[in-house]
């Protein structure tokens, strides 16, 4: 059903865990639907320098999480929200076309962390 | 080789050896269509013949009342559709549950389009349809209730002899769905007051692509399928002599091995469930404690999320199911589980392990040290259970 | 041993040796059901999707246009009517033939009862359809044109590829009814441009119980089984794994061997014609004298009944039929003798003889031995044969 | 499907042929459906000594007309009429119940040679 690329990234998810006073954090989906994503972001000098993640759902929503922080790791803030759900599938072989809206929770959790990072500075600008 | 341990038998079972050695002949030598007046073909139509004979004698049903089709889905289509079409005129009211199979749910929603009624009785958490709710729904107009003997997903078992009293009292035709029953459930049609009864061949040990429906004498239907005079004019198509032969054989194996099985088969099953409460927290058994399928432990863990919980599994060799294997490309959590009232939240994240004749009390344990680190594992990585920690919760 | 001859492959056919084994597994170790995610269920899933590729190469289909069914008759049965529901809007008018199966015509008169209207064309005296009658029915009103590729009791072979042709021009659906065509003759759903094609696997050496429909993509039909989502949502009910395998390895292995095993074929039943023509006179041959199947020979024999001469041949060791073993059940003569333009005292006398691959040529010479003295035995009975030899016949 | 009786009498069914100058002659059925009978019968002082038939019928046809007129060879007249398509079944341990209706045939068509008898007579008689 999955490639194993999903697969792989399911059994050993990379970037699990949290950043204690995260530069960013963005969470979507609900429990209701299924699937939950939570990013959060360390960022120094507008990079990516740390980044993890929790996620409750399938395996295709596990695997593109830990995918998608793997591909913003040491990405410029920029680069982080040029990464789609699209570029997220194609690095994981692809996805059943069920599990095609899963693939959209990583990439909106991490547009969500960017723009609350971005909210964040704005307050400390104008602090 | 890696352990392979098959905890999904409701969804479909291994066949029996000694099934699949009563059908080979059937294939070969014996391969005659049964509508053939030459030897050949009066040779399967003696087999066809005997098959029909032992499979009525186990639902205590009449020869003449039992009709091969090509899946429990064709029965279950067959009996609402067909009593529907033939009795449109005396009534367009049907009565079922909200947990049937989609075989039934779909078919009855097919036919609301069509012009009938269907009232889809609620289950109390527990899963069971209360009898009492039948009788007062039932009006004039209604022609057919069709309430499942057991469910798929949570086992939980209907008290059907009771809703079979009240139907023959109102003379209304009774259908029960009883894929999951048979092999469990001791069955008898005239005790019952069962009219009409679908049952899958695969679901016992039996071969796949062969089901039968019973209908008891009298009972005006139309034909699904028409063409060739097969099944007595009422289900067209060369029969699968093969695989009659296989459901006939399975069913009386099943009916003789019962009370030995399910014995066994409640006894690892209560130990798994026991288990698992014991060693994983939050955790929820659903369908009724007692009146359930022997093989059928349910169960709902919080925080997290049914299909990485089977995936996770079966990379330590454990078949298991979450909701029923029919609704897996689904993504709506289990119509049935929502029914008992679970929050979507919690029916996300519900396990089935539905075991079988071939399991063992060495699998049952090596289950019970598997899966705790697998929810720990899972658990770790939802943001829910860490706001649980966190001391608030989603659900 | 008695000798056994079977000339009976229209009605069904024994299984190759190489589809059973490539069945068995998929009863025993490779058993899970192909809905289910865990390992069990994606080896079983694999097995059917190479299976369903199989199967539409041969017919140079896409993958996902092929629909594993419970028999042929399912196959039949779905197509129309599914084409019939969903295009109703569109028109509610079906074309079809005066000698199709009955698992087309029943269904066709079905929808008749429910407002549809059906033109059955007349076909020749070889059992043609003729295609400039196919479009000058054609009206607005008109969805569907459902002509079989070849006839199950006289065997001519229809021109579809003329049909679809037109149906394509016109903008109407083509279905054709290939059960008895697969194996003997090579389909192109493209070239042809055919919409929908069943096919039942028992009648090309797979096993009984399975069939196939393709559907073109983008055919608007309805489901004719709701249930579970399998088969892309649109056939519902457990896969028959052995079985979808079976048809898939016998359709491969049918074509392949298919020019061979036609001239094989066609040597033997000439033989077989041009011998009873020498033999005994008074005898007919029916259907086309070229386009025929390669294994059928479809006689009528005047002054006799069917129906003693098939058993006078099976004392014999000899399996034929009379007319289709589907309707061996009815009183009437065969509906589609009749269409050719017999009279009913000839079509009661026909005897239809299927060769197919497992048969010999020492198997044409005992035959040609052992009628004559049927015939003789039979006529010298018949009070028909009396009155012919004393001058006047009914005949 | 059929009886081993049955299977007898089609196989060697007694009494086929015909009788020059019969003393009753009965034809039943028609080609269109598939049988027809034809009775022969010799009767002296009211008893039928010889009889034969020809058929043009199914297996179930000829069986019954073999034992149709076993059952009435040597009888008298009035026994003969007795002669039900029920007893000729039972005879033969039964027909399929499709098949039922051909042992209709061999009863119609003693019960037509008898009457066909019975007219000569009266010829016979008022000559
Ligand atoms: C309760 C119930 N009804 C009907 C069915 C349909 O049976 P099948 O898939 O064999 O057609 C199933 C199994 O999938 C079932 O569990
Ligand atoms: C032309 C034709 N169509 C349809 C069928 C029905 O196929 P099945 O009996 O396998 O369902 C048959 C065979 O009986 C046939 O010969």
């Amino acid at each position: 059903m999955y490639s194993e690329k999903v697969m792989d990234h399911f059994i050993n998810p990379r970037n699990v865990g949290e950043i204690s006073e995260p530069d960013g954090v963005g969470e979507v989906g609900n429990a209701r639907c299924g699937d939950i994503m939570k990013v959060f972001l360390r960022i120094e000098d507008n990079v990516i320098v740390d980044v993890k993640f929790k996620t409750f759902g399938c395996a295709a929503a596990i695997a593109t999480s830990s995918m998608a922080t793997e591909l913003i790791k040491g990405k410029s803030v920029d680069e982080a929200l040029a990464v789609t759900n699209k570029s997220v599938t194609e690095a994981l072989d692809g996805l059943p076309p069920v599990k095609l809206h899963c693939s959209v929770l990583a990439e909106e959790a991490i547009q969500k962390a960017i723009e609350d990072f971005k909210e964040k500075q704005e307050t400390k600008v104008g602090a | 080789m890696k352990k392979r341990i098959y905890f999904d038998h409701a969804a479909t079972t291994a066949i029996n050896r000694e099934v699949l050695e009563a059908m080979l002949p059937y294939y070969s030598q014996e391969f005659g269509n049964p509508s053939s007046i030459h030897s050949y073909g009066q040779q399967a139509k003696k087999a066809v013949d005997q098959a029909r004979d032992k499979t009525a004698k186990v639902l205590n049903a009449g020869f003449d009342e039992i009709f091969f089709t090509g899946s429990g889905t064709e029965a279950d289509n067959w009996a609402i559709h067909g009593v529907a079409m033939a009795n449109k005129k005396k009534g367009n009211h049907i009565i079922t549950s909200a947990i049937e199979h989609h075989a039934v749910l779909y078919t009855c929603q097919r036919l609301e389009k069509a012009g009938f009624r269907v009232t889809y009785l609620p289950v109390d958490r527990y899963g069971l349809v209360d009898p009492k709710q039948v009788e007062s729904e039932i009006g004039p107009d209604t022609i057919l209730v069709s309430i499942m003997l057991a469910n798929n997903e949570i086992g939980t078992i209907q008290p059907i002899k009771e809703i079979g009293k009240i139907t023959k009292e109102k003379g209304v035709y009774l259908h029960t769905d009883a894929v999951q029953g048979v092999g469990s459930i001791a069955i008898d049609v005239c005790d019952m007051n069962i009219d009409l009864l679908s049952l899958s061949a695969h679901k016992f040990y039996g071969p796949k692509g062969i089901g039968a429906l019973y209908i008891r004498k009298g009972t005006k239907m139309t034909p699904l399928l028409y063409g060739g005079a097969q099944e007595r004019n009422r289900r067209a198509g060369t029969e699968n002599t093969p695989g009659i032969v296989g459901l006939a054989t399975a069913i009386e194996l099943a009916r003789s091995n019962m009370e030995e099985n399910n014995q066994r088969l409640i006894k690892m099953r209560d130990r798994l469930i026991d288990g698992v409460m014991t060693k994983i927290d939050n955790v929820v058994l659903n369908g009724h404690p007692e009146l359930r399928l022997p093989g059928n432990a349910n169960l709902s863990f919080e925080f997290i999320e049914g299909e990485s919980m089977l995936l996770s599994l079966d990379l330590k060799g454990i078949a298991a199911s979450s909701g029923s294997a029919c609704t897996s490309g689904s993504l709506d959590p289990s119509h049935v589980l929502l029914a008992i009232g679970l929050s979507h939240e919690i029916a996300h994240g519900s396990l089935r392990l539905s075991l079988g004749i071939d399991n063992t009390e060495e699998e049952i344990d090596y289950f019970l040290d598997t899966l705790p680190e697998i929810v720990a594992r899972l658990r770790e990585m939802s943001p829910l259970f860490l706001q649980k920690k966190g001391g608030y919760s989603y659900v």
